[in-house]
C-alpha cells in the first residue's frame, strides 16, 4: 500500500508538471488549431534563463524571495519570446493550410533549441539546491519540500487559469475566439490581442514548469524539451486538445501512467505500455477524454 | 575525462602513423556527434582534439608534421556516420579520432578499414572489435571487462546480496548492464531488479520506488552521470539504504553536482588515466594490433578515510590503482 | 420487381434533450418529385441524414426498396442508388470540375484496390469508360467548357450544378436534394427547375428540400411539411397551399438563413 | 508549370542516370540517402499529403521493412534480394493492423497514435525483443545486395538498385493518380463526409493509403540496409518521422515536390556542413521562411489530371 501511495506521489508530481506544459499547447490550439511544438523548446529555456537570472542578476543569493523574483523574471522573459515566436513563425501562416504552421512549429523548435546550445552550450547545467532538501516519511511515503511546492503551486495555477478563462470577460473573449475567430472579431474582440495573450500565458505557465524541472531534477540540458513537449502535448490530446481541464486531467493522467508502470509493470516497457494505453483511450474516446472545445460544423 | 581520452587516443594514433604520403600536413579526422543528443560529449571531442593539435603543432608537430584537424558531425546516428567516414577518407585523413557511440564507430569502422585509415572511437560494444579490423583501436575497454571488475568487486569485496541493475537503452549502458549482470551471476551474486531508464527522462522515481520495495542493498547503474547523479539524488530522497555503485560513465564531476549533498558515499568505477594507459599499452608486444586490450579500474574504497565521490572525481583517482589484467 | 419506394416509419432521432425528429412516417413512390417543407429548425435536413446515414435515428424504420436501410453507413446507401447533395455545398473545392464528377463514377467503377498500384488493360477500359460517362455529366450540366476549373473558383450557381451532377454520375434511383435553389437568383432557380423536370424524366426520383414555398409549389408533386421534427401536413403542392396548420407554421418565420 | 512538367521529369531522370559518375564517395552515399529518404517521403506523401491523414511515425514502417530484410538476412541467412517480399509485405500488413483501429480518429488524435506507435516499435527494437533485433546496437554486417551471384558492392551499384526502387515508386505514384483508389485518397482528404456521400467507402482506403505507404516505406527499408549493411533503433525514430513529415509538408505533396523537399531537408543540411553547430539553428529559420514564403509547399499538390477530351476551349483560368 505505501508503494502504492508513493508511486500516486510520484506521479501526481510528474504529472502538474506536465499538466502546466499541456496547457501551453491547449490554449494555443484552441483559438489557433496549431499544434505549438516549440512550446517544449521554450519548457527548456525557461530553464536556462531562470538558471542566468539567478546567476548573474540575483548574484547566486538563495532566499525565498530570491526564488520568487526568478520566477517572476524567467516568466516575464519567456513571456516576450513567446510574442516574438508567434508574430515571427505563427503570425504570417494563419491563413495557410495547418500543417504549415506546424512544420513552421517544429522549425521554431529547431532554432530554439539550438540557441539554448549556442548560447548556453551543449553540455548540462545544473541547478543550486535552492529549496532546502527537506522530506518527511509519512508512514513510508517519502515526500519532500519541492515535491509539495510543485504540486500546490501547480494546481493553484491550474485552478487560477480555469477561473480566468471561465469567470471574467477577457477569459469569455478566449473562449468566444476559440469557437469562431471570425465571428469573435465581428462581436469587437481583437483576436491579435487574444492570441497574443495566449501565448503569454503558455509561455509563463511553460516557465514555471521549466524552472519547476531544473528546481527539482537540478540537472538541465538544452534539448530536454522535446521530451516534455512530447509529453505535454500528448497529455493535451488525450485530455482533448483545446479543453483546459481536460489538459490538467491529461498531464495528471500521463504521470500517473508514467509512474504505474514504470514502478509496477516494467521499466523496460514503460513507454510502450504508455503509449498503447493512450492509444487504447483515444480508440475508445477519438476526441479526448473530456472531449475537444472546439467547434466544428457538419 | 574526455580530455584525457583524447590525448590518448591521438597518442595512440601518431604512433601508428607511418608517413606513407608525403603530404605538408598530418590530416587527422574527427568524426563525432557535434549536434543531437550527445552534442556536448560530441563538441568536448572536437575541441579536445583541435587543442591538442594545436598544442602538438606549437611544439613543432609530428615528425616534423603539423595535424590538421577535419571534423565531420555524425550526430549520432548511424546514417549520418556512413557518410562522415566517406566524406574523411576522400579528404585524405589518415586516421579518425572519435565516434563517440558503438553504432557509430561500427557504421563507419568497414568504410576506414577498406582506406587503410585509422580509427579510434569511445564505443564499448564487445562487437566493435569482433570483425577484426586491424584500422580499428578502442580507447575504452570493452563492457565485458568493466562488467567483470563489477561483479567481482560488488559479489566479493563488498559481499552484497542483492544488487539491482539499472541501464539506460544506449547501447553503451545496455551492453554494460547485460555483461554486469552476467558476470555477476557468474561470480556467484544475486540481482534481483534489472530496470531501465530512460536517458535525460529526469523522473526515475517510480522505478526507485520499485526497487525501493526489493530491498537492495547495491544499485548498479550502468548509464551516464547526467542520468546517474540525478538517480543517486532521488535515491537518498527516496530514503532507499543502498549503495550506488555507477559505471565508467559517471566518472564525471557533475555527477557529484547533480547528486549535492546526496553525492556522499555514492562510488564510481573508474579508468585510470591516459598515461597510466598508455605506458601499458606500450608494454603490448604487437604493438596496438587489433585493440588496445587494457583495462583498470579504481576501488574508490580503498580510500577509507574519505569515501566521499566528490572528492575523486575533483581531485581525479590517480592514486592507489588497482590493476585488472585483461584478456 | 420490387418498386423504388422510400418508406419512412415513425423515424425518431433525438440529441441529447431535443428531438429533433419526432416519429415521423411518408412514403416517397417512384417516379415521383417529393418536396419536405418547414421553417427552419423543423428538422428536415436531420431526416435527410438520417436516410442517407449520416446520422443513425434511434427509432423507427427506414425502408427502400423492400429493405431497412437504417444504420446503414453513407456509402452502403449509395451502393443501394440513393445520393444526394448538401444544403451547404461540399465539393472537393480543390479539383476539377471533371474531377468532382468522377467521384460520383466511383462505386460504379470496376476497379479493384491493386489497380491503384498496377493498372491492366480491363483498368484502362474502365477508366476511359467512365471518363466518358463524366462527359455525358457534363454536358447534360451545361458543364463542359469548366471541365478542367478547380470548382472552388466558380461561382455558386455553377457549384451547385457541379454537385448535382456529382451526385447524377452515380446513376441514382432517388436523388435527395438538400436546399438545392439556396443561394441561387432566380435565373438560376428556373434553370434548377428545368434541370430537375430533366431528371425526374430519365426516371430518377427526387426528394427535396426546400424553403422557398413558391419553387416547391411548382416543382413537386406531393409535399409532406414538418415543424418541430413532426409532420403537421402532407398532401399534393395546392392543397398544402391552403392548410391552415401549414400557413401558421410558415408565420413570422421567413427569413432564409440556413439552419 | 507545363513546362516544368514537359522537361522536368525526362531531366530529372538523366541528371540521376549519370549522377553517380561525377561524384565522389561522400556525396554518393548522399546521393543514395537521398534516393531512399525521397522514396519514404514519397510514402508518407501517400498518406500525408494525397490523403490527408496526419501521420507522424512513418519511420516506424521504414524500420520494420529494414529489419525485416535484416533479421531475415542476419538469422535466416536469406540472401537480401529474397527478402524484399516480405520486407514489402510485412509492413503492410502492419499497416493493415495498426491504421485499422485509428483511421477514424481526426487530425491531431491521429497525428499522436502514429507518434506512438512510432515510440513503441523503436522500444521494441532496443529491448531486442524475440532476441532477434539486436537490442540498441542493432544489427550490424549484414550481406550486399547480390544478383546471381554477383555482389553489388560498389556504391554506384548500391546507387542504381536505390534509382531503380524510386523509379517504381514513381512508376506507382503515377499509377495511383489515374486510378479510382488514388481519386478516393484525394475526394477523401478535400472533404471525407462528401466522399462517403458520394458512396466511398473511405475507411477502406485510409487503410489502404497506410497499407500501401507502409509497403513502399518497408522497401525503402531495404534499400537502407543494402546501402548501409546495417539497422539501428535511432535511424527510425519519432525524430526520423517528423523529417519525413516535414519533407512533405515543405514540398508540398506533389511528386516533384517531395523530391525537391527532401533535396532541402536533407542534402542542404549536408552542403551546410561547415557550419557546424549553428547548422540547425540557421537550418529552424530556414523551416519557419519556406513555410511563411511558400505556404503550400514549394510545388503544391497539383490536380486536375483529365482526359484531354474532357477540356474544351475558353478554359477558365485551369
Amino acid at each position: 500500500m505505501d508503494i502504492f501511495l508513493q508511486q500516486l506521489a510520484n506521479g501526481l508530481t510528474i504529472g502538474s508538471m506536465f499538466a502546466l506544459v499541456a496547457l501551453g499547447y491547449t490554449m494555443v490550439y484552441g483559438v489557433m488549431r496549431l499544434i505549438n511544438f516549440a512550446h517544449g523548446d521554450m519548457v527548456a529555456a525557461s530553464a536556462f534563463v531562470g538558471l542566468t537570472i539567478y546567476t548573474q542578476v540575483m548574484g547566486q543569493a538563495a532566499s525565498l524571495l530570491a526564488v520568487i523574483v526568478i520566477f517572476l523574471l524567467t516568466a516575464v522573459a519567456m513571456a516576450c519570446v513567446g510574442i516574438i515566436l508567434e508574430r515571427i513563425a505563427y503570425r504570417p501562416l494563419r491563413e495557410a493550410p495547418r500543417l504549415s504552421a506546424v512544420v513552421s512549429a517544429l522549425g521554431a523548435s529547431l532554432v530554439i533549441q539550438n540557441g539554448i546550445m549556442l548560447i548556453w552550450g551543449p553540455q548540462m547545467r545544473i541547478f543550486p539546491e535552492l529549496v532546502p532538501q527537506i522530506s518527511w516519511d509519512l508512514g513510508g511515503v517519502v515526500i519532500s519540500l519541492i515535491q509539495v511546492i510543485i504540486l500546490v503551486l501547480s494546481l493553484v495555477l491550474m485552478v487560477a487559469l480555469y477561473l480566468f478563462v471561465e469567470k471574467t470577460r477577457i477569459g469569455a473573449a478566449i473562449r468566444a475566439s476559440s469557437i469562431d475567430q471570425d465571428a469573435a472579431r465581428l462581436m469587437g474582440i481583437n483576436v491579435n490581442s487574444i492570441i497574443a495573450l495566449i501565448f503569454i500565458i503558455g509561455s509563463s505557465l511553460g516557465a514555471v514548469g521549466g524552472l519547476f524541472i531544473g528546481l527539482y531534477y537540478r540537472g538541465i540540458t538544452f534539448n530536454m524539451g522535446w521530451q516534455y513537449g512530447l509529453y505535454a502535448f500528448v497529455a493535451a490530446i488525450i485530455g482533448g486538445i483545446g479543453n483546459i481541464p481536460g489538459a490538467m486531467l491529461g498531464g495528471m493522467l500521463l504521470g500517473l501512467f508514467n509512474a504505474f508502470i514504470a514502478g509496477y509493470v516494467s521499466s523496460t516497457w514503460s513507454d510502450a505500455f504508455t503509449f498503447i494505453l493512450l492509444i487504447i483511450i483515444l480508440i475508445v474516446r477519438p476526441t479526448g477524454i473530456l472531449g475537444e472545445r472546439v467547434a466544428e460544423k457538419v | 575525462m574526455k580530455f584525457g581520452k583524447m590525448m590518448l587516443a591521438l597518442a595512440a594514433t601518431t604512433l601508428l602513423a607511418v608517413p606513407a604520403f608525403a603530404a605538408d600536413t598530418l590530416k587527422v579526422g574527427v568524426q563525432a556527434p557535434i549536434t543531437g543528443s550527445y552534442a556536448n560529449e560530441g563538441q568536448g571531442i572536437q575541441n579536445s582534439v583541435e587543442l591538442l593539435a594545436e598544442q602538438i603543432n606549437a611544439k613543432g608537430g609530428v615528425m616534423g608534421r603539423k595535424i590538421e584537424v577535419i571534423p565531420c558531425d555524425d550526430q549520432g546516428t548511424a546514417m549520418a556516420a556512413a557518410i562522415c567516414a566517406k566524406d574523411l577518407v576522400n579528404q585524405g585523413v589518415s586516421m579518425v579520432i572519435g565516434s563517440y557511440t558503438s553504432t557509430c564507430a561500427e557504421a563507419a569502422q568497414k568504410t576506414y578499414f577498406k582506406a587503410g585509415v585509422l580509427q579510434t572511437s569511445d564505443g564499448t560494444a564487445d562487437s566493435l572489435t569482433e570483425h577484426g579490423y586491424w584500422t580499428f583501436l578502442r580507447n575504452s575497454f570493452p563492457n565485458s571487462a568493466e562488467a567483470k571488475f563489477a561483479a567481482n568487486y560488488m559479489v566479493n569485496v563488498k559481499k552484497y546480496k542483492r544488487i539491482v541493475v539499472i541501464s539506460d537503452f544506449s547501447s553503451y549502458a545496455t551492453g554494460l548492464a547485460d555483461a554486469t549482470i552476467t558476470a555477476i551471476k557468474k561470480a556467484g551474486g544475486n540481482v534481483v531488479s534489472y530496470g531501465k531508464i530512460k536517458a535525460n527522462s529526469q523522473n526515475f522515481t517510480p522505478l526507485l520506488t520499485n526497487i525501493k520495495s526489493k530491498n537492495p542493498d547495491a544499485i548498479f547503474f550502468a548509464g551516464y552521470y547526467t542520468d546517474g547523479g540525478q538517480l543517486r539524488a532521488q535515491q537518498v530522497a527516496l530514503d532507499i539504504k543502498a549503495d550506488f555503485i555507477g559505471g565508467d560513465a559517471n566518472a564525471n564531476p557533475d555527477f557529484a553536482k547533480l547528486a549535492g549533498s546526496a553525492a556522499e558515499g555514492a562510488y564510481v568505477i573508474n579508468v585510470p588515466t591516459p598515461e597510466m594507459l598508455l605506458r601499458h599499452c606500450q608494454a603490448i608486444p604487437g604493438r596496438l594490433q587489433g585493440q588496445i586490450r587494457n583495462l583498470a579500474a579504481i576501488d574508490l574504497d580503498n580510500h577509507e578515510r574519505r569515501r566521499d565521490a566528490r572528492y575523486y572525481l575533483r581531485h581525479g583517482a590517480d592514486q592507489e590503482l588497482r590493476y585488472q589484467e585483461g584478456r | 420487381m420490387v418498386r423504388n419506394e422510400l418508406i419512412l416509419t415513425d423515424v425518431t432521432k433525438r440529441f441529447g434533450g431535443l428531438t429533433a425528429v419526432d416519429a415521423l412516417s411518408f412514403k416517397v413512390e417512384a417516379g415521383q418529385i417529393y418536396g419536405i417543407i418547414g421553417p427552419n429548425g423543423a428538422g428536415k435536413t436531420t431526416v435527410f441524414n438520417c436516410i442517407t446515414g449520416i446520422y443513425k435515428s434511434e427509432e423507427g424504420s427506414v425502408n427502400w426498396r423492400g429493405e431497412e436501410i437504417r444504420g446503414l453507413t453513407p456509402y452502403q446507401i449509395v451502393d443501394r442508388g440513393i445520393v444526394r447533395t448538401f444544403q451547404t455545398i461540399r465539393l472537393f473545392s480543390q479539383m476539377s470540375v471533371a474531377e468532382n464528377i468522377m467521384s460520383g463514377r466511383h462505386i460504379k467503377s470496376e476497379q479493384k484496390l491493386w489497380h491503384g498500384i498496377i493498372h491492366t488493360p480491363g483498368s484502362k477500359r474502365d477508366e476511359l469508360a467512365n471518363w466518358h460517362r463524366v462527359e455525358e455529366q457534363l454536358d447534360f450540366f451545361n458543364l463542359g467548357r469548366f471541365a478542367a476549373t478547380p470548382v472552388g473558383s466558380l461561382p455558386y450557381g455553377i457549384q451547385r450544378r457541379v454537385e448535382m451532377a456529382r451526385a447524377m454520375a452515380v446513376d441514382p434511383t432517388l436523388l435527395i436534394l438538400d436546399e438545392p435553389a439556396a443561394g441561387l437568383n432566380d435565373k438560376e432557380t428556373l434553370e434548377l427547375l428545368e434541370t430537375i423536370f430533366k431528371i425526374r424524366d430519365k426516371g430518377v426520383t427526387v426528394l427535396l428540400i426546400e424553403h422557398d414555398m413558391d419553387m416547391v409549389m411548382e416543382v413537386t408533386d406531393y409535399l409532406t411539411v414538418i415543424n418541430f421534427g413532426k409532420k403537421i401536413a402532407e398532401g399534393p403542392p395546392e392543397e398544402i397551399q391552403k392548410n391552415p396548420a401549414v400557413i401558421e407554421a410558415y408565420l413570422g418565420s421567413e427569413d432564409d438563413d440556413d439552419e | 508549370m507545363k513546362e516544368l512538367q514537359r522537361f522536368g521529369y525526362p531531366i530529372f531522370f538523366v541528371v540521376m542516370a549519370i549522377l553517380p559518375h561525377l561524384l565522389n564517395s561522400r556525396w554518393q552515399a548522399v546521393a543514395i540517402t537521398f534516393l531512399i529518404f525521397a522514396v519514404v517521403a514519397l510514402s508518407q506523401d501517400i498518406v500525408l499529403g494525397k490523403s490527408g491523414m496526419f501521420n507522424m511515425g512513418q519511420a516506424l514502417f521504414f524500420g520494420i521493412g529494414a529489419y525485416t530484410t535484416a533479421i531475415l538476412n542476419s538469422q535466416f541467412g536469406w540472401p537480401i534480394l529474397a527478402t524484399i517480399p516480405l520486407a514489402i509485405l510485412i509492413p503492410a500488413v502492419f499497416g493493415v493492423l495498426l491504421a485499422g483501429p485509428i483511421v477514424h480518429l481526426r487530425g491531431d488524435y491521429l497525428l499522436v497514435t502514429t507518434i506512438g506507435f512510432n515510440i513503441v516499435f523503436v522500444q521494441v527494437v532496443q529491448n531486442n525483443l524475440g532476441g532477434v533485433t539486436g537490442g540498441p546496437n542493432g544489427i550490424f554486417g549484414l550481406d550486399s545486395l547480390s544478383f546471381f551471384g554477383t555482389d553489388l558492392i560498389s556504391q554506384v551499384s548500391v546507387y542504381y538498385f536505390a534509382f531503380a526502387v524510386l523509379m517504381l515508386t514513381l512508376w506507382i505514384m503515377r499509377n495511383l493518380e489515374g486510378s479510382k483508389p488514388g481519386r478516393a485518397l484525394h475526394y477523401l482528404r478535400e472533404d471525407q463526409l462528401a466522399a462517403e456521400s458520394i458512396g466511398i467507402n473511405t475507411r477502406i482506403y485510409k487503410i489502404f493509403a497506410f497499407a500501401l505507404g507502409a509497403g513502399i516505406a518497408g522497401l525503402a527499408g531495404t534499400v537502407f540496409v543494402v546501402q548501409y549493411s546495417a539497422v539501428s533503433p535511432e535511424a527510425f525514430n519519432f525524430i526520423q518521422s517528423v523529417l519525413f513529415f516535414s519533407i512533405v509538408i515543405v514540398g508540398g505533396s506533389s511528386v516533384p515536390g517531395v523530391l525537391i523537399g527532401v533535396f532541402v531537408m536533407f542534402v542542404l543540411p549536408e552542403i551546410f556542413r561547415e557550419f557546424a553547430t549553428w547548422r540547425f539553428f540557421i537550418f529552424g529559420f530556414a523551416m519557419i521562411a519556406a513555410m511563411i514564403l511558400r505556404p503550400r509547399g514549394i510545388i503544391p499538390a497539383t490536380f486536375g489530371k483529365i482526359p484531354k477530351f474532357l477540356i474544351k476551349e475558353s478554359n477558365h483560368g485551369a
